[in-house]
């Protein structure tokens, strides 16, 4: 806690990046009807490498003890681990789903899903 | 280091010993004591116990004598003529349920008992915020009011397990409308009271112990405590999410609201009760992945506590070290972290995928592991020990045997094969009251006369207790074993009148049976009761240490003061020295007792590093090179080895 | 006294539970009509219940035993302090070993039969013969089984053509309600759906339990090998009338001329009498 | 350790971390916080998998469907991440004793989050006045169909006056009865219902009404009218855009999420209240520098659900 200025530039420069990030998604989005995947992967990697921005500074984790492995390993796991059960089940829809008109209706709809502007 | 939060009033120093006598109203109601606390949740449970088996002696009496009118209940509740209408039984196992699980065995553990133990135990004044210990008491309330609400609006009728899309759609139970939201609005309640709860214990586990006192020589109570902290804090929210997904899909508003509701577990084109067909597009699936990604754990909520209380009072009264101390502590550290991935064992029927069923299959049937350690490790504690044969070891001894018996039970559904035709029958309802009433009843019997001394300074009949003891383990037996032959039967769990289906005709005199059984446990809480309330005022009274117990919070006075201990105690060895050959005369070895110098090494304490009993090194735990409590996160590896270099 | 008395108490109740346990197929508390399954697969279920039966019987007689001998000889122990021990490695191991190869036996032992009963190649099921063994589709509703049936006589050569029966009603078809007829000694697929809340399907004799999801269209299979009825039950709670969803399984020899003799009765228009006394209507749509 | 709390002299005796109980208390209270929002993310992400039309290819409706902006979101973000830099910086300010500064950011702090609400209500608005909204969305033709004639019935019952008339309202009564019989005949007849709904809009008295009350009109009209604002001839893909096949899904997962990150961001408004107040009164004092770092995280924290969100709702199609 001895060198509070160069916390201020760290902190200024983490904001920064931040900032830099977030343009970058909101660039990404441009292509997003070119390659949906591509731009998916991206915008998510962006999203991770800016918590962990916000968590190692802005949370102080870069500064904090061992508890800090402690707390939050679990917790991610726990938090990761759920999405990723519920998808064998529920993502992908192991059987059958029974069709409904909303699924038949849907498969006209794609074809014609830009016709909307962008306002809203 | 204690930095006082000056806007923070639940955080004041902690050490402020200068109590002034508080009035009336802020010693006994909204009292921020924690062995108040404690005492106001254990008797807001053991009411809500009566309540939850009068529910469940109307459940007995449809099965034995089916659309008779219930005598004395049926006039109050039923309607025409006291007879039972399946709605209204549909309702009893629901309440039944709700209130058995929210209402008493998870506030008795972690409220009453958490409460009351975890600062005695680990020498703290108080919890670390007890402003926030006492709402969480008296978020309890809203929860009672909302599951009161739910009884008056008819009860809510799907099942303590609510399953869509008969929970989500009201026109799905009519009669019930209100009832079902005001339920789930009841479980958020109490999903906060436990989440204020457990961010508390945590804290004041890691934070609070007294000097000394490091993990190793926490005592399993503490141990369970915290461990169940864990599961509660981490598994809970996930539910809170999904109630308030099912309330939104429930959601019936007004004016300019008129008609919004989300439809999360609503798929599309179903027809209720001859309804619009709905529109929605969700998964009723997904509602039971995120109930028993809770429910799991918590019925290890609803053991893990009893479990480590047995082992305390195990090893007090059969004069013994606990046997196999870190084995118990990381079994239980086991169990938890197992019990995060096997909540699928409840959906094994439900068309989930066939992989994800093997898994989860596969981690059910591992975790067998972890309580075989710990039922083993028991019978060791009671292996070579001088055995009292009081009220509290009967209620020991019977929890480990139950234990074992609705554990084993569990073995069979955990085969998924087997699961397929056992699923839904008696079979379970028997395995689960073996493992809920059988192990975590008795252990909770057990601890409530173990510590009454500590509540009340008074002993608790020894001769009603035992006859409590008897008839409550002969009726269990009774009521609940049958039911394993039932569900082999295939009788199905949940059936108002299951009789008329030709195949099951046949076993109604063993219900008839099963009834019986089950009044004579019923009344036999009443003997309890009666023990309870009047050895407050009428038992003999006692010392700061009636068992010759070794634990810290013995060597406050009986009842504790506020603030519990006159100075803050200095923890030297482990909690089960019991017949410990460094003194003569007795058999115990209080945490707390400072043993004169000459004294050895302490070479048969394998869990204390040797020259850890001198104050010198007790005295400037804040200088040692690492945190005592860094792996204390349900990490055992960690933390053994940062708590053995602590001290 | 006190002390023998609860020793014997502890002693003697796990035997009471053996042998209430033991006498049980005789007093007939055991599996429905006392009798196996009904069903090849349920036979493997059955005969898996008695090997964990054995196995838990073992251990539990081991660890009641254990624990009645450790009583009573705590309960004489004369010396003036107990056994200061503190647990035992060797001990711990046997005992985390032992269980664990135990319950990993049990636990792959088993996973043949769940595969025979589950695990179906999705990925290749325009490519399975087994969609055309399909029975029936099943309609769970509060508080009734509804059957819809193909056409007598129709067969299926692909998934495709099942998906698409299964899409929507179709000419011919034969629908009934509570009452399911399945050929005897052939596999028996059939479509679960429920039409509104959650239901599960459920015949005790044929070990036979699946639930009705909402939105899905779910396979079971099975193979009934004694010619009878069976009773159908709901196993997964669905309102106040869960009880009283009974239905009948009835294998028959030959399952065309049941689907005929339904369609006939189905397109009886009043006036021509039916094939069949009128105590055949059972089972028949109204 | 928090590294900004000044050096106390004589610690009491005491065992665990060396954190203030409070910080402690509050990061276990994040790690619930975590496991409730990605129970509803993991929700939201399994849903929108599982979306399928009859062929099994996905069918979640798209951004411009759903009115779904992302240069809103990104905003958002920034106005977050920005009022997350404030708070670090008000934190390290107060412990060093510079009150006025720290004062200010913790004000500016306050001032991102009524922007961020702001946005938010900006966002909602949009979906609200098109009826995108859980529960009321048609995701079918014929649903679509049978709505708005179950609005013109509503505008049918108003009394004459607002209608411009008795005749007036008796030409709509009569409309809303043809419709009626139209609808009964179902698909065959969609077309001409659609069309018969739309040309309802240009009658000179209630047409209004019908444009600002049917929302199948409302939609129909803002995606066809050309620059000059005259309607524009009407084609397939124009039908498609007033029923959003899965939209009510789509919606219960937008509103709950956000919804629920919204109610996070006014409570840490009301966390930030206290030390605000406090300073406007002139009374921070160095000890506040906790209470700020336990705010701060607790509000990183919505941050950092916020930098998740982000990408999930608005960009990533899965
Ligand atoms: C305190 C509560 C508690 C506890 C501790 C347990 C413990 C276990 N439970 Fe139980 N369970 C419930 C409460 C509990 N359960 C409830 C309430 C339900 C029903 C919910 C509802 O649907 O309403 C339920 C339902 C339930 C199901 C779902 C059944 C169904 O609906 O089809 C399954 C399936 O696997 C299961 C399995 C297990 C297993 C394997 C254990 C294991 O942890 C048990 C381990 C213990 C032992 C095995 C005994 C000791 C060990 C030995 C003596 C060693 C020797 C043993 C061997 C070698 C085998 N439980
Ligand atoms: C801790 C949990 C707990 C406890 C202690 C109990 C205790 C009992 N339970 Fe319960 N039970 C459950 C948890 C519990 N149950 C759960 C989770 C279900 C599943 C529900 C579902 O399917 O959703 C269930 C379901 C259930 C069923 C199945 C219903 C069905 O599926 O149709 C049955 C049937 O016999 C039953 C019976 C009993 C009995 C006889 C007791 C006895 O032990 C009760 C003994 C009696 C008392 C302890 C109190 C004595 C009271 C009096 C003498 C009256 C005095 C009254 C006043 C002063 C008001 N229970
Ligand atoms: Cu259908 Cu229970
Ligand atoms: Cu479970």
């Amino acid at each position: 806690m001895a060198d509070h200025e160069s916390h201020d530039k760290i902190y200024l420069r983490v904001f920064g990046a931040l900032c830099v990030f977030t343009l970058l998604s909101a660039i990404a989005d441009l292509f997003k009807e070119a390659s949906p995947g591509v731009v998916g992967v991206v915008v998510l990697a962006i999203a991770v490498a800016k918590a962990a921005c916000v968590m190692l500074f802005f949370m102080h984790l870069k500064w904090e003890r061992g508890w800090k492995y402690v707390l939050l390993a679990p917790t991610t796991i726990l938090a990761i681990g759920l999405p990723i059960a519920l998808m064998p089940d529920i993502g992908w829809n192991y059987y059958h789903k029974v069709p409904t008109e909303t699924m038949i209706e849907a498969e006209h709809h794609n074809s014609s899903a830009a016709a909307g502007d962008q306002d809203h | 280091m204690n930095t006082t939060d000056t806007l923070n009033p639940s955080s004041g120093p902690a050490h402020d010993l200068h109590h002034h006598n508080p009035s009336f109203i802020k010693k006994y109601i909204f009292s921020t004591d924690h062995k108040m606390i404690g005492v106001q949740f254990l008797i807001t449970t053991l009411i809500m116990m009566l309540l939850g088996g009068a529910l469940a002696l109307g459940i007995r009496w449809q099965l034995a004598w089916p659309w008779e009118n219930m005598p004395i209940f049926g006039i109050k509740f039923a309607g025409e003529g006291g007879q039972i209408s399946p709605e209204f039984y549909t309702m009893l196992f629901t309440m039944h349920a709700t209130v058995m699980i929210f209402l008493v065995v998870i506030p008795i553990l972690a409220g009453a008992f958490g409460n009351f133990l975890i600062p005695l135990m680990i020498g703290a004044d108080d919890m670390a915020f007890p402003t926030l210990n006492m709402l969480s008491y008296w978020f309890m309330w809203p929860a009672i009011f909302f599951f009161g609400l739910s009884f008056y609006f008819g009860g809510a009728a799907s099942g303590w397990t609510s399953y869509p899309l008969l929970s989500a759609l009201p026109e799905a139970a009519p009669g019930s409308g209100h009832a079902q939201n005001m339920w789930l609005i009841a479980v958020t309640f109490v999903g906060v009271s436990s989440m204020m709860g457990s961010v508390n214990y945590m804290t004041t586990i890691i934070n609070m112990r007294a000097p000394g006192m490091t993990l190793f020589r926490m005592p399993l109570t503490i141990w369970s405590m915290f461990i169940t902290a864990i599961l509660q804090a981490f598994a809970l929210p996930v539910l809170t999410a999904a109630g308030f997904m099912m309330l939104f899909d429930r959601a019936a508003l007004g004016g300019a609201f008129e008609g919004i509701h989300t439809s999360f577990f609503i798929p599309s084109g179903i027809v209720v009760n001859n309804a619009d067909p709905t529109v929605g597009g969700g998964q009723a699936l997904l509602w039971q992945h995120l109930f028993w990604f809770y429910s799991h754990p918590a019925v290890y909520i609803m053991l893990l506590p009893a479990m480590g209380m047995v082992s305390d009072m195990l090893a007090t009264m059969c004069r013994k070290p606990i046997f196999g101390y870190k084995p118990m502590a990381y079994s239980l550290a086991a169990i938890a972290g197992l019990g995060f991935i096997v909540w699928g064992h409840h959906m094994f029927t439900s068309g989930m995928n066939p992989a994800l069923g093997m898994t989860f299959m596969v981690s059910t049937i591992m975790i067998a592991l972890p309580s075989a350690i710990k039922t083993f490790n028991w019978i060791g504690t009671i292996w070579g020990g001088k055995i009292r044969f009081n009220t509290v070891t009967l209620h020991c001894i019977a929890f480990v045997s139950q234990f074992v018996v609705g554990g084993l039970s569990g073995i069979f559904m955990a085969a998924v094969p087997v699961d397929i035709y056992i699923h839904d029958t008696y079979f379970i309802v028997a395995h689960f009251h073996y493992v809920l009433f059988g192990s975590t009843l008795f252990g909770i019997f057990g601890a409530i006369q173990f510590w009454f001394p500590k509540m009340f300074g008074r002993m608790m009949n020894e001769r009603l207790g035992k006859i409590h003891f008897f008839l409550t383990f002969v009726g269990f037996n009774g009521t609940f074993f049958p039911m394993h032959l039932l569900g082999v039967a295939g009788m199905p769990r949940r059936y108002a009148d299951p009789y008329i289906h030709p195949y099951l005709e046949h076993l109604m005199p063993m219900n008839q049976f099963i009834t019986i059984c089950a009044l004579i446990m019923g009344l036999a809480q009443l003997i309890l009761i009666y023990n309870w309330v009047s050895s407050i005022f009428w038992g003999p009274k006692c010392g700061p240490n009636p068992w010759n117990a070794n634990g810290v919070e013995w060597s406050a006075p009986s009842p504790p003061p506020h603030g519990n201990f006159e100075v803050i105690p200095t923890v030297y060895r482990g909690p089960y020295e019991y017949s410990s050959p460094l003194v003569q005369g007795r058999d115990f070895l209080m945490q707390t007792e400072l043993l004169p110098p000459p004294e050895p090494d302490e070479p048969d304490d394998p869990d204390v590093p040797a020259g850890s009993a001198g104050p010198a090194e007790q005295d400037a735990p804040n200088d040692s090179p690492e945190d005592p409590a860094t792996g204390t996160d349900g990490e055992p590896g960690e933390a053994s080895e940062t708590a053995a270099e602590e001290s | 006294m006190s002390r023998i008395f609860w020793c014997l108490f502890f002693t003697f109740w796990p035997i009471a539970a053996i042998v209430v346990c033991a006498i049980a197929p005789a007093m007939d508390w055991g599996f429905p009509g006392n009798r196996e399954a009904a069903t090849p697969l349920g036979q493997r279920i059955d005969d898996l219940f008695y090997l964990i039966l054995g196995i838990v019987t073992v251990a539990f007689i081991g660890t009641m035993g254990a624990l009645a001998y450790v009583l009573w000889k705590g309960s004489k122990n004369e010396d003036e302090k107990g056994w200061f021990s503190h647990g035992s490695h060797n001990l711990e191991v046997i005992w985390t070993i032992v269980p664990s190869g135990i319950l990993l036996f049990i636990a792959l032992y088993q996973i043949d039969v769940w595969a025979i009963y589950r695990v179906r190649d999705y990925e290749n099921r325009d490519a399975d013969p087994r969609p055309t063994h399909l029975v029936a589709e099943v309609t769970a509703r509060q508080f009734e089984w509804r059957i819809r049936y193909p056409a007598p006589g129709k067969k299926f050569k692909t998934y495709k053509e099942v998906k698409d029966w299964l899409a929507r009603p179709h000419a011919g078809d034969v629908y009934a309600v509570n009452k399911l007829f399945v050929p005897l000694n052939r596999e028996t697929l059939i479509y679960l759906k429920s039409g509104d809340v959650q239901h599960a399907f459920f015949v005790p004799d044929l070990r036979v339990k699946q639930d009705a999801m909402p939105g899905q269209s779910i396979d079971i299979w099975f193979t009934v090998n004694r010619a009878g009825k069976f009773n159908l039950t709901c196993a997964e709670l669905c309102g106040w009338g869960h009880y009283k969803m009974r239905g009948e399984v009835e294998a028959v020899e030959d399952l065309q001329a049941q689907l005929r003799r339904l369609k006939s009765l189905q397109d009886y228009d009043g006036v021509t009498p039916p094939e069949g006394a009128p105590g055949e209507l059972e089972g028949a749509t109204p | 350790m928090s590294h900004s709390s000044p050096p106390t002299v004589a610690e009491p005796l005491k065992m665990g971390l060396k954190m203030a109980n409070s910080k402690l208390c509050l990061w276990l209270f994040l790690g619930t916080e975590i496991m409730f929002f990605s129970a509803l993310i993991g929700t939201y992400i399994v849903l929108r998998l599982s979306s399928v039309d009859v062929d099994g290819d996905r069918a979640w409706p798209s951004n411009e469907i759903t009115h779904i902006v992302t240069i809103a979101g990104a905003i958002n973000t920034f106005v977050l991440i920005g009022s997350s830099w404030l708070v670090v910086k008000a934190h390290e300010e107060i412990a060093r004793g510079q009150f006025k500064e720290g004062l200010r950011d913790l004000l500016l702090v306050f001032a991102c989050a009524v922007l961020f609400l702001g946005i938010k209500g900006y966002e909602y608005q949009g979906k609200w006045t098109r009826d995108i909204l859980p529960g009321r969305i048609s995701e079918t033709r014929l649903q679509a169909v049978e709505k708005a004639v179950r609005q013109i019935g509503a505008v049918a019952a108003l009394d004459a006056e607002a209608l411009g008339g008795e005749p007036a309202r008796k030409d709509l009564v009569a409309q809303y009865t043809q419709l009626e019989t139209l609808l009964r005949q179902e698909k065959l007849t969609l077309a001409a219902t659609e069309d018969r709904v739309v040309s309802l809009t240009k009658h000179e008295s209630y047409g209004p009404l019908i444009e600002s009350h049917v929302m199948m009109a409302r939609i129909y009209h803002d995606r066809t009218r050309d620059e000059a604002g005259n309607l524009v001839s009407l084609d397939q893909e124009h039908h498609a855009a007033y029923y959003i096949p899965y939209g009510n899904l789509f919606a219960s997962c937008y509103f709950t999420i956000t919804g629920f990150h919204a109610i996070h961001v006014i409570v840490g408004m009301i966390i930030f209240f206290f030390p605000i107040k406090k300073g406007l009164m002139g009374g921070l004092e160095e000890a506040d520098a906790q209470y700020v770092e336990n705010a701060g995280l607790y509000w990183h924290f919505v941050d950092l659900v916020w930098i998740f969100l982000f990408p999930l709702i608005y960009i990533v199609q899965f």
